[in-house]
């Protein structure tokens, strides 16, 4: 066969059989030369084992910031690790320090007090999935993000404090935190200041904290009994970010009409966004379906997402749509209230 | 740098680098290689372990040094006095495998998925168990598996099998 | 002497299996589980360009990465005659390591070996390769122009990698012309990847003999030894492959790649093992792809639905270079099969494939040689028919099935199909699933503007290469093999060539001995995929094993019986021709008290075997006689949410017909598996190119493996029509579900969409498509109106 | 992946001296945002070392730059290869170089920029606010140092 005989004249005279005779005799190996040029972009490497960094343990949020002022911009905290161990393995993310929080106790908590629930820096997903308060109607939109999160075995380990940290153009905790109207407590040199999410989300994965800086934890206002909320996801499978994805949380007065509403989209931008058109028009409102029809167009007019594997700008800005109304729809109904 | 970890009952103290990450301090430092790496990304389970007796987490995206002063339970931790699992007997029972790679992660997940919900529906185990991909047997016997052994458990102490 | 209490009867008994037990108990023994003293690790530094010149590489500075311990480049290789590997497909070859230039993006440039995976990969990571971009040749189309000539290498300046026809092509364009209906569709199956859980990877040493010892993730382990020995010169006496436990296959590790050989010159030039384990990411971008056909469909038929010819012209993307591992004759594989189960009096097909600067491969994902495209082709087709005629899609296939009593049939594409009963395993789909109430549910739902679909798939395979005048891989025929060992006290160990990936050949293999021998399954060891012990086979892929060599273990058996009747009679002290085997023990004709079982016989064969030759095993290398035809009716139903786009299956029947069942659970399995992979790739997975030749779906967060909450509930059944020339009458399964699903899946989703006009969508059928097409048939609908 | 940006700078400077600024490899490597290094090989050749930092991801991006000056002294275009944490970045943008008349000069900028390996594959959304940056500050900062 043409394709045998081809190999055979690749046997008769292989140069490799005359190393293979050898093997023994201790022939030393032949190293390759290469020239000299000019440094070039590293090139692709098959394996993804992450670049060598230095490894710090903090006990203490003192510890931490110390650690972190210490090291700016080469350091990096590692809470639940979900986002940067994988982007380090890749060698996307190369810090030369980790400054590792999971031993801080007093991040570790999820506590309702002052009027917020509270969420450390350490709390796992998990944490809030698994809450005693999670099945309360007013805790709704919180049901259901944290059960659409990444996947079940990520939560147990990932962050909600880190979700707003890595800040994902796609992601689901910025979103429901902008829906919720919470505030991100960040602490560096000059104390400790809270941040409400609006101006802590400042781009495609840059926040308001600083170089030697870090976010001890997030406070979301207690809702009152009569609000309800729903999260929206549409993903390819379980474990990927959202193509599309809207947070809502509507409270109603006595009278029915709307109190107030937060409405906010995930990869729909740079970073996730706050629909304020959306929020406007439903304040003082009766719920009904034209209501939800003006909030729907008020999303696809905010949405300026990015077209990639997921799907394209314009399905995107479509599913902005119809996840708002769905979002609003199931939230009023969570009421009591059909729309 | 130095670590203390505790393996199936097993203390290991190891000098490792800190980029090591945990399944293959596991695979190479404790020589327990029940716990696989089948992706880059996190997303197909094949590595994950329980920490702290009730933490599914997923090996490949967690550094050896992370576990330091830990307990670890692996594959190889499951069966007691040379007695299966109830997992373990039920996938085997309910053909819950074929390649058999992404079987320890499975059974680490359901494990901690059993801990938190003792009883659960097709529906719970279907959604608990999808952070683990399985490429040969299309989950549903993996779900019968894991229904086998939550009634095991669930049963008075001596009345199982 | 002992008479065994327990029932014999084993096969088709749901035996629990026996490899099991280590598996649950994390003691598998995969090739990344191997750890020798003095052990590196090889990282491979990959192309980003999916076509350039290499104007140089620079390894200076990762010689001076600490653990490093050596860099090779294909011009090392090349000087030692190692430059090339034969791609199975035998008529095109690959470049181990790059040389001059790149053909693709992630191709192997260099190798590096080093004392930990850290090192390596700090390493690769250190070496300077100065790229010059070439024009990319992202798709077959392009491709077909020639413009930029991909393969200088090669004798032929051209893209066009062959042109493969079968069937009679002026016969067919006239039926075709005189056919009162016609369709004529484009269908894309879209390229896939196997993506086994378990990435390719081996370990490679050379022992205190000068053998080389090598643990690899391999399909077809004796294959690899002959193809080593020929690329490396080494005597194949001198080199033992080792396949231990895989952590899936599905075609995905039949062929040699690149970081093989690279660990192999490693460990020769450094006297030390050397150990490659492949990432995901290595895996998706550079190692056998599969399907990426473009299929012209054309089908004629009569007014009443009766069809009268078939026409499939396919443009085939190879990729960079031609690594399909495709028997010699049949470049396009079995894609002859595509007449499916219908009656067509004449069809004509043909195949013709181009180099592009992608990933090469073609390999059978879970699949006989292209018959996963074949079947997709004509169920689609027969769905597009039905369409254009008004008829209902089960009505037509029930009218154009080839009847039961025309078995064996001769295809008009050459295949003789050796049996099957399609109309009555589509009845107990139909039965199963409920068509009728269905229909009406369906009627009820497009009255409210709902979009639910019901979408069949009636499909038949050729599984079980092969008959050795047709069949042979570099020249190997494609035969398999076994032999058996039966010991003194009863039990024994049987092995084969062919390696089990998950499929369960611990248990299948020693149900068969044990149920051809009348002895206890428990106590029969199946060893496969290590090539010293083993005899020669071809291996497991192309759903070979059950056809192939489970006949040979069958015919092996058989031998040991032949041989166990001459004991027989001397223990039962009459003439050989007196004694009868019946009931799983030896009995005088007539005489039903006097009596031995296989284990009496094993034992005095080595203690009481008076003038006969000692021993108890025997040897069988099976040249199947043709392939067997299993086939399977699949119904699916679908709901499609007009706003998303999104598909949920309801509900999924299985219906397959596989002969006869030697253990139902493991089919069972198989079946639930393969209809996973379908689903998958109906729906969402992919490996896409962007117009620079960008790989873009090069892990698990983009190229997509579905999770036990998006995996439909399967429901499977199975009707019997042995098989009449395999020994057991059995066929085989593994790949069915995966062959027949994804045109059910697909059928379903269209007939959703049908009221609104919409005729076809290629796969995989993602939310964003099928809102498209909703939306575009809408605005088309508005327009008329 | 393959994005693209445009964009326009009005510029407070004659076209002359625009043009002189713009086909300065040192002036214009100093425009690059985040600038570490800037290395002139030739009067059209220059490698610049820029910061990159979002998120998790930070690193040193290391440019190959060449200018293409038309002769019309109406355009300047600019090749840039390199890239950095484990894939490369092609940009390439062309400027129309127009006199607004009033003494000041139109940049009236295009940039397209392809990505390969894993940024492409796994980071495209931070390899985007990267290019966009890269270019788009490039010609912001041509303005403000002809306008100081």
């Amino acid at each position: 066969m043409k394709q045998c005989s081809d190999i055979d004249g690749t046997v008769r005279n292989n140069p490799l059989l005359a190393v293979y005779n050898h093997i023994f005799s201790g022939s030393p190996l032949r190293r390759p030369r290469g020239s000299t040029r000019a440094a070039l972009p590293r090139q692709e490497v098959g394996d993804v084992i992450p670049a060598a960094f230095d490894y710090l343990r903090a006990h203490t949020t003192d510890e931490a910031l110390a650690h972190l002022q210490q090291h700016g911009a080469e350091a990096r905290v590692l809470a639940g690790g979900q986002s940067l161990i994988p982007a380090m393995r890749f060698r996307l993310a190369r810090p030369a320090v980790l400054v590792d929080i999971n031993g801080v106790g007093e991040l570790n908590y999820v506590r309702m007090s002052d009027g917020v629930l509270a969420v450390g820096a350490i709390a796992r997903d998990s944490d809030i999935e698994r809450a005693p308060w999670i099945g309360d109607r007013r805790w709704s939109l919180f049901y259901d993000v944290s059960r659409v999160v990444a996947d079940p075995v990520v939560r147990q380990m990932g962050t909600v404090v880190g979700s707003l940290c890595h800040n994902d153009p796609s992601g689901d905790w910025t979103t429901v935190a902008l829906a919720s109207r919470a505030t991100v407590v960040v602490r560096g040199k000059s104390g400790t200041r809270r941040v409400p999410i609006d101006e802590f989300l400042v781009d495609s994965f840059a926040t308001a904290v600083g170089d030697g800086e870090m976010a001890l934890g997030a406070e979301f206002p207690i809702p009152d009994d009569r609000t309800a909320g729903s999260y929206q996801k549409v993903e390819r499978k379980v474990g990927d970010f959202a193509t599309a994805a809207a947070a809502v949380q509507v409270s109603l007065n006595a009278d029915g009409t709307i109190r107030s509403a937060g409405v906010a989209l995930s990869a729909a931008g740079a970073c996730a966004v706050r629909v304020d058109a959306a929020e406007q028009l439903l304040a003082g409102q009766k719920p009904s379906a034209d209501l939800l029809r003006a909030a729907s167009d008020a999303a696809w007019h905010r949405s300026a997402p990015q077209a990639d594997l997921r799907g394209s700008v314009e399905f995107k800005k479509h599913l902005a749509g119809v996840l708002v109304a769905r979002g609003l729809r199931q939230a009023f109904s969570r009421l009591g209230v059909q729309a | 740098m130095k670590i203390h970890v505790t393996v199936n009952g097993v203390a290991y103290d190891r000098d490792v680098e800190p980029r090591t990450l945990l399944a293959y301090f596991l695979r190479e430092e404790c020589r327990l290689t029940g716990t696989h790496v089948g992706c880059d990304t996190s997303s197909c389970g094949c590595c994950v372990v329980v920490l702290d007796g009730t933490r599914a987490v997923k090996s490949c995206t967690m550094f050896a040094a992370q576990a330091d002063g830990h307990e670890i339970l692996t594959v190889e931790g499951l069966a007691e006095g040379g007695k299966l699992h109830a997992l373990q007997q039920g996938f085997w029972d309910q053909h819950g495998l074929q390649c058999g790679y992404c079987t320890p992660g499975m059974l680490l997940t359901a494990y901690a998925l059993l801990k938190h919900q003792p009883n659960p529906s097709e529906a719970d185990i279907r959604e608990g168990l999808s952070g683990n991909l399985c490429r040969c047997t299309g989950y549903l016997n993996i779900v019968k598996a894991v229904q086998q052994a939550a009634a095991t458990l669930g049963q008075p102490a001596g009345a199982t099998k | 002497m002992s008479i065994q209490a327990k029932p014999l009867h084993s096969v088709g008994v749901r035996m629990k299996r026996k490899e099991d037990p280590r598996f649950i108990q994390g003691k598998g023994n995969y090739v990344d589980d191997l750890s020798f003293p003095g052990m590196l690790y090889l990282s491979l530094v990959r192309s980003t360009y999916p076509h350039a010149e290499i104007k140089s590489i620079d390894i200076s500075e990762a010689m001076k990465v600490p653990g490093v311990k050596a860099v090779i480049t294909g011009k090392d290789l090349e000087a030692a005659g190692l430059g090339w590997l034969p791609t199975f497909h035998g008529f095109d070859k690959q470049m181990v390591l790059a040389i001059g230039k790149v053909l693709f993006q992630y191709q192997e440039v260099a190798a590096v070996f080093a004392e930990t995976r850290a090192a390596a990969v700090d390493g690769a990571e250190a070496v300077q390769v100065d790229y010059a971009p070439l024009p990319v040749v992202a798709d077959p189309f392009t491709s077909k122009t020639d413009k930029v000539l991909l393969r200088p290498d090669r004798e032929s300046k051209t893209n066009h990698i062959f042109h493969w026809e079968v069937g009679d092509k002026d016969g067919t364009a006239r039926a075709m012309a005189s056919s009162p209906k016609r369709i004529k569709q484009r269908l894309w199956f879209q390229r896939c990847h196997p993506a086994p859980l378990e990435p390719c990877g081996c370990v490679a040493y050379f022992d205190t003999m000068g053998r080389l010892q090598f643990h690899v993730t391999s399909q077809a382990p004796h294959v690899y030894r002959t193809a080593l020995s020929l690329v490396t010169g080494i005597p194949e006496d001198k080199i033992h492959v080792i396949s231990p436990d895989l952590g899936g296959g599905f075609g995905n590790k039949v062929p040699v790649y690149p970081g093989y050989v690279c660990a192999i010159v490693g460990a020769l030039k450094i006297g030390r093992p050397v150990k490659w384990i492949e990432t995901r990411t290595e895996n998706l971008t550079s190692t056998g792809f599969a399907r990426d056909y473009h299929m012209d469909v054309e089908i004629g038929a009569t007014a009443d639905g009766k069809v009268t010819a078939l026409h499939v012209a396919t443009t085939a993307d190879h990729g960079a270079f031609d690594a399909a591992a495709d028997p010699t004759k049949y470049p396009a594989g079995i894609f002859g099969i595509v007449t499916g189960s219908y009656a067509f009096p004449v069809a004509h097909a043909e195949v013709d494939a181009y180099f592009t600067n992608k990933a090469p491969g073609g390999i059978a994902y879970r699949c006989s040689f292209r018959v996963t495209e074949a079947s997709y082709a004509i169920e689609r087709g027969m769905d597009i028919l039905a369409d254009e005629l008004g008829m209902d899609a089960v009505e037509l296939r029930k009218k154009n099935f080839i009847p039961k009593d025309q078995f064996p049939y001769p295809s008009a594409l050459g295949f003789t199909y050796d049996s099957g009963d399609y109309h009555k395993t589509l009845d107990v789909a139909l039965e199963t699933i409920g068509y009728s109430a269905l229909l009406k549910e369906q009627a009820e739902k497009r009255a409210r503007g709902e979009l639910m679909g019901i979408g069949f798939s009636t499909f038949t395979e050729a599984v079980g290469a092969g008959p050795s005048k047709h069949f042979d891989i570099l020249g190997i025929k494609m035969f398999d093999s076994a032999e058996i060992r039966i010991h003194p006290t009863g039990a024994g160990i049987v092995r084969t060539g062919a390696k089990s990936q998950g499929q369960g050949h611990e248990t299948t293999w020693a149900q068969v001995v044990a149920e051809e021998l009348g002895l206890d399954p428990q106590t029969i060891m199946v060893e496969e995929g290590d090539t010293d012990t083993a005899p020669y086979g071809l291996g497991t892929y192309a759903s070979r094993s059950t056809p192939v060599a489970g006949a040979a273990i069958v015919m092996a058996a058989r031998r040991i019986r032949e041989k166990a009747r001459k004991i027989a009679a001397h223990l039962l002290e009459v003439g050989e021709a007196d004694v009868e085997w019946t009931d799983y023990k030896f009995q005088v004709k007539g005489v039903p008290s006097k009596t031995v079982t296989m284990k009496e016989v094993a034992f005095a064969a080595y203690t009481n075997m008076a003038q006969i030759e000692p021993g108890l095993e025997a040897t069988y290398y099976y040249d199947p006689p043709n392939m067997t035809y299993p086939n399977g009716a699949y119904v699916s139903v679908v709901d499609v949410d007009r706003e998303t786009g999104e598909t949920k299956v309801r509900r999924f029947v299985a219906i397959d017909d596989c002969g006869v069942v030697i253990n139902p659970m493991i089919v069972e399995g198989q079946v639930h598996g393969g209809l996973t992979e379908g689903f998958a790739m109906a729906f969402i997975q992919e490996i896409q190119y962007d117009a620079e030749g960008n790989n873009l779906n090069t892990n698990f967060t983009d190229y997509l493996v579905p999770t036990s909450l998006e995996t439909p509930h399967w429901e499977t059944g199975n009707t019997v029509t042995p098989s009449p020339h395999h020994p057991m009458g059995a066929k085989g399964v593994g790949e069915s579900p995966n062959v027949g699903s994804p045109a059910a899946f697909v059928n379903a989703v269209i007939d959703a969409l049908s009221p609104l006009g919409v005729r076809h969508i290629d796969m995989p059928l993602s939310r964003d498509k099928v809102w498209r097409a909703i939306r575009d048939a809408e605005a088309k609908k508005a327009k008329q109106a | 992946m393959n994005l693209q940006y445009t964009g326009e700078e009005k510029i407070p400077a004659s076209l002359d001296k625009v043009w002189a600024f713009v086909t300065d490899p040192q002036k214009v490597g100093r425009c690059f945002p985040d600038v570490v290094d800037v290395a002139v090989q030739d009067a059209t050749h220059f490698e610049a070392i820029v910061k990159v930092g979002v998120g998790p991801v930070r690193g040193k991006f290391k440019m190959k730059v060449e200018l293409v000056p038309a002769d019309s002294k109406r355009r300047i275009d600019m090749k840039m290869s390199g890239g950095g944490f484990g894939s490369t970045v092609d940009l390439t943008s062309g400027a129309d170089i127009v006199d607004a008349g009033d003494g000041t000069t139109l940049l009236k900028w295009r940039g397209q920029a392809e990505a390969r390996g894993p940024v492409a594959a796994v980071g495209g959304r931070v390899l985007d606010a990267q290019a966009e940056k890269l270019i788009a500050q490039a010609f912001g900062n041509v303005r403000q140092q002809l306008t100081a």
